[in-house]
């Protein structure tokens, strides 16, 4: 009864990716934001799963401080969906490019 | 290169201009007509150090050592391993002589010439600040300081041409040729970007030692050459970035004269035979320099011939001559080219003043169709732009014969018979086209009164000419009456007389010469005089250009100075004017080739044609370099969507590159 | 085993379950699910605070502001809409082959034995929870937080603060723009 | 109750920081406190200054003390290497304090400022960061001060509020996915050593894939945060966005304070036994020299302009430390130093010539500068001719040593594309150069007004030291501290 810890990282890696793919791919400012959420949670779990491997709850602290700073970044980020879309027809971020060239 | 030591006279020559521009600058109104001896005796105070220093500069290092000569202090080391020096050896010597020894004769004149100017003092602050510039770029160690020097130079320069800020075109030329010359720092920027990749170091020593070193592999010291050759092209007007220089004499006569004829122009000269070793160590360098040399000597003589200004005129034979120096330096024929600079600085300046005094007594005339009659009325003009003449057109034994003719000669000697051909010829052309402006302006009868239409002046403005149109500011300021003693003006002129007549004869005697003497420790081997090279002799090559020189003046004569041109001079003179355009058929061509391959032709004709072109083909050139840039610039723009999205599909692609790479070296 | 198996299968498809969601609604249901799945496996590796910190902190906060702010953007009548695609089609099967590329990690991390660490031998298998009961401990966590970790726990207080008056000088903006009439779709 | 678990000596040793991190509480209070309008808005910024000043005064007296000593177990090193970058970032906020009085936003100077200070503090604990957590954190406090900073706009034209709130919006997606990246390599850093200290990570042996793809992961958040290409897309577009103060700090602030993990980085843990972990970040150090100059050509927005120069510029800095050099980390300092004054010169040249609430960065705002300003053209003329490398200025040195550390370290291929770069942009920068000194037609030139005149001393600081530097490099090269 026993996982190999390669496992864990490979879930994590495979969260990972599905995050990066989740901000590439979705024009909702909400939802690239839930898939960033993803990235940092995969990289969490490869923290805690490394500090399980090497009994150092350094990988805990870290993991404790990016969620810590993830709830201060949802946050930040949310009231600047809120102050970009409040007024827009359509929550997208392809609408917002007025900026370019 | 040069004696380590300690040498408390350099900072002397080096500064003293410095402080007097620093104290004019600072209590200018308070001088008033102070700042005149104040700027000289500047000038002088620099002069006399420099004489004072010659023992140092043509000293010899210990036996053997037949390399290391004339005088070397370090100032300040400026980063680790980057020391800033001065140097003091028999080139830098004959640059300051020059720089000083005429530039004091020069601020000399300016005390009569500028006298009750309003900006007077601010003409003298400037002309030391100029005196500085430059003997910073001639007394560096290093490619740093002599760019701050090259840059400072530029800088004093555009404050000259425009010292008459009040009219549009002296700014507009002020303008033209600090634009020029940035284009021309930029390719000594980029010399110095070669030199410290390849050889780690700015100094001038480091740089040489590693063309020995052969550390230069391929192509790249001609780049670094061609590089080079960019900031003396701009500097020294040589073709196609010279259109500056006509119009660089919207300045004070002086300026014309000190900048744009004697000193700062042989710029280019000097940094090419300073850099000898490495000209040496590519033909292709060498060939580059000495075609575009001989180019702009015959360019600029053929131009000359379709002047009507005398500054326009004498600033053409300047381009055409300063072409002679590069072409000499070019085909490696260092102390000719060194000479006729020295010889050049004597008459042109003697041309330029003497000019000046023309202009001045003519109330600021400078169009020679409203000239004329000269000889009697101005005596000592007449005597002195005769014989500066003759020593341009290389009339023996005066100066200018010794030095043409040894560049002349020399490019045969290194083998370019097409430059030899070149160089004969310009000289014909250089003495029709200057004695035709002897004759027309000191010969016949004075025809300032003359309506200017009757003598073909249609467009004066266009043409450069003042035309009595364009009156200096300070005329305003000060009346005729308040002009200062004559002799300030011709003192100094009559001076530059003994260099414009006997500085040639310090080329006399071959090896043996006192001129061979002072430079052979500097060039070495590479200027030692060939048996046999040349299919003739030099005496038969003076011979030569003595006939060719004497056609161009008989030409001259035939069509300006003979008794039935000089009869009807006035219809004559109208008729040239009109038929202008025929009779410069080729130069025009010429322009217009290049015109048609650079420029669009929606730009207009609107200039008279001497002037035309030069902005055109300079335009024109940047302008398609530009496109191509700009297009790349559209390119990565398209890229910038303005999308979160695909922001973060290319920041994912980089990291997917990223992420291979480190996959690969990670699993090896 | 069944349980680690179980449990990556509920993380992956929740997490799938995120991205694909047609409703920004549904997405953040997915997450609370993930993240819960997360909580539970950090169970599994003996992380008895940060499961619980995964909980409180993510679903009970962070999802609330989530919810709190689609409720906000979609109030009215308007549904919650999304624009045309300025995107070229073209870019979706390239960002496909870039999210391939990635795989390149998973494939070097997971498929590589030495990627258990240092200072446990390499693909060791882990024990079930509880085997070593310091380890992970809340008591365990705060001393090692409180001590050798003081900076950071120091930095986080200006992280939050930083949140907080960024927040309130954001959002506090007065919207200068004259509210437009809104257009139906 | 536990013991102290430090000595007193390690919060002294993070005393500017402090200094900097609790000054924006002051102001926050004042804001409370004092009356609406110019009092409210001077105060902010003056006390906002003091701080800083007070940070830099404890920062030189740190140097001079030679007190160089690891604090907090290894989190916070104190050394003359953070020290010169925690000096930067001071700089830095002093400047970009200067620009915010012109603009007169009276509700949110208060905020502004802390938020900039916050951010500043952010930087400066990266400057000295000792383990990979204090880097995440003072990242993460960096950048989160600085998304709210983008999107802080009041009482702009609706255009000009929309493009702020759109530069927050991209800075926050891809400044935290960029974070992403990196946090997983943080992560597989942990796992190949066992720890998060930098010092631990040293002793990794070459060829562990963990450690490799660690590395990997975490030169992409640095690529991303000094904006090297392809990592350089959010650059041009937040800078433009952003409040011209918030643009100013963060061209330099970020640069800095991930300049100074990077260099700690590479010299620290990797050092010269695994240059082939390095080599993508030159490719992109050189790329960046070449795309940031070609782009910057066809711009007509002077913060447009100046983010794609800062492109080609921090892939020079990044140049200079090819080789791993003690020389070459020398020299990225002696660049960064001239880069912050060239750079925050122009900008504070901008602010000065921009006009009410909105700022007048399009090009055509420069010309005739010359013979309306002299003074401001002729400042802002060195500012362009340093950032093109032309003498007598701090750029043209800093370009003369980076060009001898890559030489020097067998960079050849760097020098030659830092060249080419420089001939680019010799290009870009003479063309405003020569836009403010060719007489235009007066009339269509507008009169410069600006609000306040607090960005004429940066200018005139920033002008004095572009120059000084430029003739006398000596007097910052020399003073340089070692790495570590």
């Amino acid at each position: 009864m026993s996982v190999a810890l390669a496992n864990y990282i490979a879930l994590s890696a495979v969260i990972f990716m599905i995050g990066a793919a989740g901000v590439v791919l979705r024009r909702n400012p909400l939802v690239m934001l839930m898939a960033i959420e993803l990235m940092w949670n995969a990289a969490n779990l490869a923290f805690v799963a490394y500090a399980r491997a090497s009994m150092n709850n350094a990988g805990h602290i870290f993991a404790f401080l990016v969620i810590t700073v993830a709830a201060a970044e949802a946050a930040i980020g949310l009231a600047i969906v809120v102050i970009v879309f409040r007024r827009a027809e359509f929550v997208d971020v392809d609408e917002v490019s007025v900026l370019k060239g | 290169m040069g004696i380590e030591g300690q040498y408390p006279l350099l900072f002397l020559i080096w500064l003293a201009p410095f402080a007097g521009a620093i104290v004019i600058w600072a209590l200018g109104p308070k001088l008033k007509s102070w700042s005149g001896p104040i700027g000289c005796a500047a000038i002088g105070v620099s002069f006399v150090a420099t004489l004072a220093s010659w023992a140092d500069a043509v000293r010899s290092g210990p036996a053997g050592a037949t390399t290391v000569v004339g005088a070397h202090q370090t100032m300040v080391t400026w980063i680790k391993g980057f020391a800033l020096g001065l140097l003091w050896d028999p080139l830098t010597l004959v640059w300051t002589l020059i720089i000083t020894g005429v530039g004091f004769l020069i601020h000399f004149y300016s005390m009569g010439y500028m006298h009750g100017d309003r900006g007077y003092p601010r003409f003298f602050a400037y002309m030391n600040f100029f005196v500085f510039a430059m003997l910073t770029l001639v007394l560096a160690d290093n490619f740093v300081v002599l760019l701050v020097g090259w840059g400072l130079v530029g800088l004093a320069s555009f404050f000259l041409i425009g010292f008459w800020f009040e009219r549009p075109s002296a700014v507009a030329a002020a303008t033209k040729a600090f634009v020029m010359n940035v284009v021309g720092d930029v390719g000594i920027l980029f010399a110095i970007f070669i030199l410290v990749a390849v050889v780690g170091s700015v100094s001038f020593a480091d740089a040489f030692a590693g063309v020995q070193a052969h550390a230069y592999n391929g192509q790249l010291l001609f780049i670094a050459c061609a590089a080079l050759f960019v900031g003396c092209a701009a500097k020294s007007a040589q073709v196609p970035l010279h259109s500056w220089l006509p119009d660089a004499m919207e300045g004070p006569t002086p300026v014309s004269a000190l900048i744009h004829a004697a000193t700062m122009v042989t710029a280019g000269v000097y940094l090419i035979a300073r850099c000898w070793p490495m000209w040496q160590g590519s033909a292709d360098a060498r060939e580059l320099v000495g075609v575009i040399g001989g180019l702009t000597a015959l360019l600029g003589a053929i131009l000359g011939i379709g002047q009507w200004d005398i500054k326009r005129i004498l600033a053409y034979s300047t381009m055409s001559q300063i072409g002679y120096m590069i072409m000499g330096v070019g085909v490696g024929a260092y102390d000719g080219g060194v000479l006729h600079f020295f010889t050049h600085a004597f008459f042109k300046a003697q041309l330029f003043l003497t000019a000046g005094i023309v202009i001045h007594a003519l109330h600021n005339e400078q169009d020679v169709r409203r000239m004329g009659g000269l000889r009697a009325r101005e005596p000592f003009a007449f005597w002195s732009m005769l014989v500066a003449t003759l020593s341009i057109c290389g009339f023996p034994p005066l100066a200018g014969f010794f030095s043409k003719d040894a560049v002349v000669y020399e490019t045969l000697v290194k083998g370019h018979p097409v430059l030899y051909a070149i160089g004969v010829l310009t000289a014909g052309i250089t003495a029709y086209y200057m004695f035709r402006m002897v004759f027309i302006t000191f010969f016949g009868t004075y025809r300032g009164e003359i309506d200017p239409s009757s003598l073909g002046i249609r467009h004066p403005e266009l043409a450069g000419t003042s035309a009595g149109l364009l009156k200096h500011p300070h005329d305003e300021a000060a009346p005729h009456e308040e002009h200062a003693p004559a002799w300030l003006m011709t003192a100094p002129v009559a001076v530059l007389f003994v260099g414009t007549i006997f500085a040639g004869f310090l080329d006399l005697g071959g090896t043996n010469s006192f001129w061979y003497g002072l430079l052979q420790p500097v060039f070495g081997a590479t200027i030692a005089p060939v048996e046999g090279a040349a299919p003739f002799s030099e005496l038969a090559s003076s011979a030569l250009v003595f006939i060719v020189v004497l056609a161009g003046i008989g030409l001259a004569y035939l069509r300006y100075g003979s008794t039935a041109a000089l009869r009807d001079s006035v219809a004559r003179l109208r008729n040239e004017s009109i038929r202008m355009f025929p009779l410069l058929t080729n130069a025009f061509y010429f322009d217009a080739a290049i015109d048609a391959l650079f420029v669009r032709p929606s730009r207009a004709f609107g200039t008279f044609f001497g002037v035309v072109v030069d902005p055109l083909v300079i335009d024109g050139a940047v302008r398609e370099a530009r496109v191509s840039a700009l297009w790349l610039g559209h390119l990565f723009r398209s890229f910038q969507t303005g999308l979160v999205r695909a922001y973060a599909l290319t920041i994912v692609f980089g990291a997917a590159a990223f992420i291979v790479y480190y996959a690969v070296v990670g699993a090896h | 085993m069944i349980l680690f198996w179980f449990l990556a299968l509920a993380v992956v498809a929740s997490a799938v379950f995120v991205v694909t969601a047609k409703r920004p609604v549904y997405s953040v249901v997915g997450l609370l699910a993930n993240f819960a799945a997360l909580a539970i496996m950090y169970l599994t590796l003996s992380a008895e605070f940060l499961a619980v910190i995964q909980i409180i902190v993510y679903s009970g906060a962070i999802l609330m502001l989530f919810l709190f702010v689609i409720a906000l953007l979609s109030s009215g009548v308007r549904p919650f809409s999304v624009g045309p695609d300025r995107l070229p089609r073209v870019l979706v099967p390239l960002s496909l082959f870039g999210i391939v590329a990635l795989g390149g990690l998973l494939f070097v991390i997971a498929l590589n034995p030495s990627a258990a660490g240092t200072s446990n031998a390499s693909g060791a298998p882990l024990g079930p929870p509880g085997q070593a009961n310091v380890f992970g401990s809340v008591a365990d966590f705060g001393k090692v937080l409180f001590t050798t970790y003081l900076l950071p726990f120091e930095a986080t207080a200006f992280i939050l603060m930083i949140a907080v008056i960024g927040v309130i000088a954001l959002a506090g903006d007065v919207d200068p723009i004259p509210p437009k009439a809104r257009r139906r779709k | 109750m536990l013991a102290q678990p430090f000595p007193l000596s390690d919060y002294a040793a993070i005393l500017p920081l402090t200094i900097v991190a609790t000054t924006p509480l002051m102001i926050l209070l004042l804001d409370l406190i004092l009356p609406k309008g110019a009092p409210r808005r001077d105060a902010a910024v003056a006390v906002g200054i003091a701080g800083l000043l007070l940070a830099a005064y404890v920062l030189v007296r740190q140097y001079l003390a030679h007190q160089f000593a690891p604090a907090f177990g290894f989190g916070f090193i104190l050394g003359g290497f953070s020290i010169a970058f925690s000096l930067i970032v001071v700089a830095a906020a002093i400047f970009s304090l200067l620009m915010v009085l012109p603009q007169r936003d009276d509700e949110k100077v208060g905020p502004s400022c802390a938020l900039m200070l916050w951010s500043a503090a952010g930087a400066m604990l990266m400057a000295g960061a000792g383990d990979l957590m204090t880097i995440f954190l003072g990242l993460e406090i960096l950048s989160l001060a600085l998304y709210c900073l983008c999107g802080m706009v009041l009482r702009a034209s609706p255009v000009r509020l929309r493009e702020a709130r759109e530069s927050a919006l991209k800075y926050l997606i891809l400044s935290s996915m960029a974070s992403g990246f990196m946090l997983y390599g943080m992560a597989l850093l942990f796992g190949a050593t066992g720890s998060v200290n930098l010092a631990a990570l040293q002793a990794i042996p070459a060829g562990n894939p963990v450690f490799a793809m660690g590395c990997g992961l975490f030169m992409i958040g640095v690529a991303f945060k000094l904006g090297l290409v392809p990592f350089h897309v959010w650059m041009p577009d937040v800078f433009e966005g952003a409040p011209l103060p918030v643009t100013a700090f963060m061209s330099v602030v970020t640069k800095a304070g991930m300049l100074a993990v990077f260099a700690r980085f590479l010299y620290g843990v990797l050092g010269t036994d695994h240059q082939a972990l390095i080599v993508p970040v030159w490719i992109v150090a050189g790329l960046s020299m070449l795309v940031g100059n070609l782009a910057a050509l066809s711009q007509i927005d002077m913060k447009r302009l100046l983010a794609y120069s800062g492109i080609a510029q921090l892939g020079y800095i990044v140049a200079a430390l090819a080789g791993t050099s003690t020389l070459g980390m020398r020299y990225a300092l002696f660049y960064l130093g001239a880069y912050t004054f060239m750079n925050l010169g122009a900008f504070a040249v901008v602010a000065l010539i921009s006009r009410d609430q909105e700022e007048d960065s399009h090009l055509s705002a420069f010309s005739g500068l010359g013979t309306r300003h002299p003074l401001l053209a002729a400042a802002m003329a060195f500012f362009l001719l340093s950032l093109a490398g032309l003498p007598p200025t701090a750029g043209f040195i800093g370009k003369i040593l980076i060009l001898a550390s890559t030489v020097a370290a067998g960079y050849q291929w760097l020098a030659w594309l830092l060249i080419a770069g420089t001939a680019i942009s010799v290009y870009v920068y003479i063309k405003i150069v020569r836009a403010m000194y060719v007489p235009v037609d007066l009339a269509h030139i507008r009169e410069i007004r600006p609000l306040s005149y607090a960005p004429w001393i940066a200018v005139a600081v920033c002008a004095v030291a572009t120059i000084a530097l430029g003739i006398y490099p000596a007097a910052l090269h020399d003073v340089l501290p070692r790495i570590r």
